[in-house]
């Protein structure tokens, strides 16, 4: 029974925020503390099923589950036909990421969404932003990454839309909801391709089958555009900003997440499907281009940012420009023995940048939250002395943008130093771009810093933001630490495993 | 400019869609003449004996992809959860300042 | 090549630990200064080139675009353009979408 | 040359994303704007169910089938599950759009352009 449990434990991952999702709204007919107790419930029952498929997966390896087979490790092809779950290190490290972001996310809707109306659509669209993603980071099957696709997209933007007494908000959900489902049908376009050359849809399958051919090339084209698109990187980045900065914010990490989570479907889709039919380096060559493109283009228009918000979703591109960067080495290098002098370091880089970048740009974002909730301005020419009344707010953010900004001895330096090394062997212009990148950042850090929390006490907000969204920031706080603290243990349990997950060994 | 630019980017795509649509399936192959169906005999040769379900389709949709539907159910419940939260009473909740 | 890996020699508790002990000799210096000190009537007060200093305590920050306005005025031949890319109309960001994809399958038809 | 002929249903396909595309990037109109959504969609869909086509072959249906000659079925019952997410993404979609004309009166894709820069 119980190792049945654990075998499942994946489809549970999926399972339990789609249950809840479903259940949230019942429960609002009862009465709104059993709801907000369920939306707790849910999110502490996702992570403990997260917790338990790591927990599996570093222990004892990782394992293929497949739905509704009679077997659910399989043994023979047939099985490979209907849809599985990969659970291996490198879902393992997406799933942690969301639900850590979750975590903080939703503890801290409790206090910012008071008194709106339909919260439980709200906790609703919540759960299923969560579901889609998990689907996605988890499914070994190109059509239910497309259905995973469009359930995030769907509810994600609803989520974005929320507020709809705010024009902005709908008109940057539209914005979103039009490209993203533009993106989900050239995606179709490139399952169908592929399903009419080979017959098969599953990652592996179709990984034996793949040529090379023309067909190939168009369809993972494509994959590679939508992908990145989604993911926020340059030059599709334009929805990035205005979703970010204008969705209510304690979801806006939440947002950030399924950008994120795109990025490790992209990376899952390279290393499995590119890796044995193709040259490998023009593929790699391209993702530096886009990373490069991101970083710089990103930092340039954070500069001239205004809006608190719209600033750290301008830096949050250009930090998925290290990522792409860091993915890109690694699989340029893939075929030769650069590989394991440094291609593997790249690879490790990014996955841990990946994981840090989630859990600190939450907290960027929800203390710039905390900003918009304590005074109701966003804008950074209008607020000033925050530190006086909030000082536990201002410790947060200092401790996120140090991090962002890769200040040692901070999580976001470890995985940056990683990524600094590895990439300056490759070639030491990409380096010196990243190491300029970062120090506008830490800049640009600076100037919020400076002109939202220091100077004289403009009396903008009376006092601190409620206790339970200071608890929320608390434990994201918490995780960066340990991060902080610890990089070597996080490399050496959550990484490496990711890089074996994906099917290289150095 | 912008126009020329983006008709020439369209006209990109519509080639390479075609080419694809011309080399799919091998050179002898195309449309109508599917080369790997190592998946699709399997559904058609072992849907009555797994489901005892005479409509393949069906077969697929519930069973063997059935993860697919659900996801399409989800889909389905999303987009009302999400219609009924864009389209429902605006009630600004005012925020911020001297609370 | 790098011989030595950065990455085997960063630990961050040693850092922080050697930042501790570095405040520690900061200190030390510290205390040995003066303690005699006074301070002046002016001592502590904003200097504005020269001006006297606005009553209102809220006039003396500067925030905002304010910041760093020097290093975005020098670069606003460069940023400008890109500002201006950013239209916010939906039929852009779809046209950017549409180039990116065109030249990605011309780059992957011509590379591969 | 006789391939190009069979190939005419996936040139079809290439078509309707094209012109699908056309509609967005040179209309104004939000509206008109998913409609060149929906034609790209229906364009897919085409595309999948011509997938599944095999000549002189029955649908995959056992009780109407002659014998085994049956057409690919995993295409239709993935074509069945893309409209059904058409259909949701083209609802929610054009909420939006209400939502905008309720607020700004307008369904003009370049004047609901307030987030920029």
């Amino acid at each position: 029974m119980s190792m049945d449990l654990v075998s499942a434990s994946p489809a549970f991952v999926l399972g339990i925020p789609l249950l809840f999702a479903f259940l949230t709204p019942l429960a609002n007919r009862v009465s709104k503390d059993l709801r907000d107790a369920m939306f707790v419930i849910g999110l502490l029952l996702t992570a403990l099923f997260v917790g338990i498929m790591a927990y599996e997966v570093y222990t004892s390896g990782s394992w293929i589950y497949v739905f509704g087979s009679e077997e659910s490790r399989p043994t023979q092809t047939a099985s490979y036909f209907r849809i599985m779950f990969a659970a291996d290190g490198f879902s393992a490290l997406a799933s942690i990421t969301m639900v850590i972001t979750a975590l903080g996310a939703g503890l801290y809707s409790f206090a910012y969404m008071e008194g709106n109306t339909g919260m439980e659509k709200f906790y609703t669209l919540f759960f299923l932003t969560l579901a889609g993603v998990m689907g996605m980071v988890l499914t070994a099957d190109l059509f239910n990454l497309f259905v995973w696709f469009e359930v995030t997209s769907i509810a994600s933007c609803g989520l974005v839309a929320f507020q709809n007494y705010k024009v902005k908000s709908v008109e940057a959900a539209l914005k979103y909801m039009f490209i993203s489902v533009l993106g989900g049908l050239f995606f179709l376009v490139s399952i169908g391709l592929l399903y009419g050359e080979y017959g098969v849809l599953n990652f592996f399958l179709l990984a034996d089958a793949l040529t090379g051919g023309m067909i190939d090339k168009v369809a993972l084209s494509i994959i590679i555009v939508v992908f990145a698109m989604k993911a926020s990187s340059v030059p599709m980045h334009m929805w990035a900003p205005d979703v970010y900065a204008e969705s209510p914010g304690s979801v806006t990490p939440f947002i950030a997440i399924t950008s994120l989570g795109s990025l490790f479907v992209l990376t899952r889709i390279i290393f499995t499907l590119f890796r044995y039919s193709f040259g490998v380096a023009a593929v790699g060559h391209l993702l530096i281009i886009l990373g490069l493109l991101s970083m710089f283009v990103g930092i340039s228009m954070a500069l001239k940012q205004s809006d608190v918000k719209r600033l750290i979703a301008y830096l949050s591109v250009s930090q998925i420009g290290y990522m792409l960067m860091a993915i890109g080495v690694a699989f340029a290098t893939l075929d030769s023995a650069d590989y394991s002098s440094f291609g593997a370091m790249a690879l490790e880089g990014g996955l841990f940048h990946m994981i840090n970048d989630g859990v600190y740009k939450a907290l960027l974002f929800l203390s710039a939250a905390s900003v918009v909730y304590a005074t109701g301005i966003g804008d950074l020419n209008k607020l000033g002395g925050l530190a006086h009344k909030m000082p536990y707010t201002t410790m947060f953010f200092l401790l996120g943008g140090l991090s962002i900004a890769g200040v040692p001895p901070l999580s976001g330096f470890s995985s940056k130093l990683l990524i600094y090394q590895s990439v300056y062997l490759y070639h030491p212009i990409l380096a010196i771009i990243a190491l300029v990148v970062s120090i506008i950042t830490f800049a640009l850090i600076g100037k919020i810093f400076y002109s939202a929390f220091l100077g004289p006490d403009q009396g903008l907000t009376r006092g601190e933001v409620p206790r339970s969204m200071l608890v929320a920031m608390g434990i994201l706080t918490v995780v960066v630490i340990l991060f902080s603290l610890f990089p070597n243990y996080v490399v050496a349990e959550i990484v490496v495993p990711a890089v074996e997950g994906l099917g290289v060994v150095a | 400019m912008r126009k020329l630019v983006a008709f020439l980017a369209i006209m990109i795509i519509f080639a390479f869609l075609v080419i694809t649509a011309v080399e799919l399936r091998g050179d002898d192959g195309g449309f109508g003449e599917p080369v790997n169906t190592e998946m699709d005999e399997y559904f058609l040769e072992n849907s009555q004996s797994h489901n005892q379900v005479n409509n393949i389709v069906t077969a697929i949709l519930f069973d063997y992809r059935g993860l697919d539907t659900l996801g399409e159910a989800t889909v389905l419940f999303a987009a009302v959860s999400g219609v009924l939260t864009v389209l429902r009473k605006m009630k600004p909740v005012k925020r911020g300042g001297k609370r | 090549m790098i011989d030595i890996l950065l990455k085997d020699m960063w630990s961050p508790i040693v850092f922080i630990i050697v930042s501790l002990l570095t405040a520690l000799v900061a200190y030390m210096f510290y205390r040995i200064g003066d303690e005699g000190y006074k301070r002046t009537r002016h001592k502590g007060e904003p200097f504005i080139s020269g001006n006297m200093p606005p009553k209102d305590p809220r006039m003396i920050h500067v925030g905002g675009d304010n910041v760093f306005w020097g290093f975005t005025h020098a670069l606003r031949k460069y940023l400008d353009p890109l500002v201006k890319a950013h239209t916010g109309i939906i039929n852009d960001y779809v046209y950017w979408m549409v180039i990116t994809m065109a030249l990605v399958l011309i780059y992957v038809y011509l590379l591969i | 040359m006789n391939q190009w002929v069979i190939a005419l249903p996936f040139i079809t396909v290439a078509l309707l994303i094209s012109l699908g595309l056309y509609t967005i990037l040179f209309k104004r109109n939000l509206i008109k704007m998913i409609m060149g959504l929906a034609i790209i969609q229906n364009g897919v869909n085409l595309f999948l169910v011509s997938l599944a086509y095999r000549e002189g072959y029955a649908a995959p249906i056992w009780t109407s089938a002659p014998g085994e000659d049956m057409v690919l079925p995993t295409s239709h019952a993935l074509t069945l599950t893309s409209i059904v997410i058409g259909l949701a993404t083209t609802a929610l979609m054009l909420s939006f759009v209400i939502m905008l004309k309720k607020h700004k009166g307008s369904v003009d894709s370049f004047k609901n352009r307030r987030c920029r820069e």
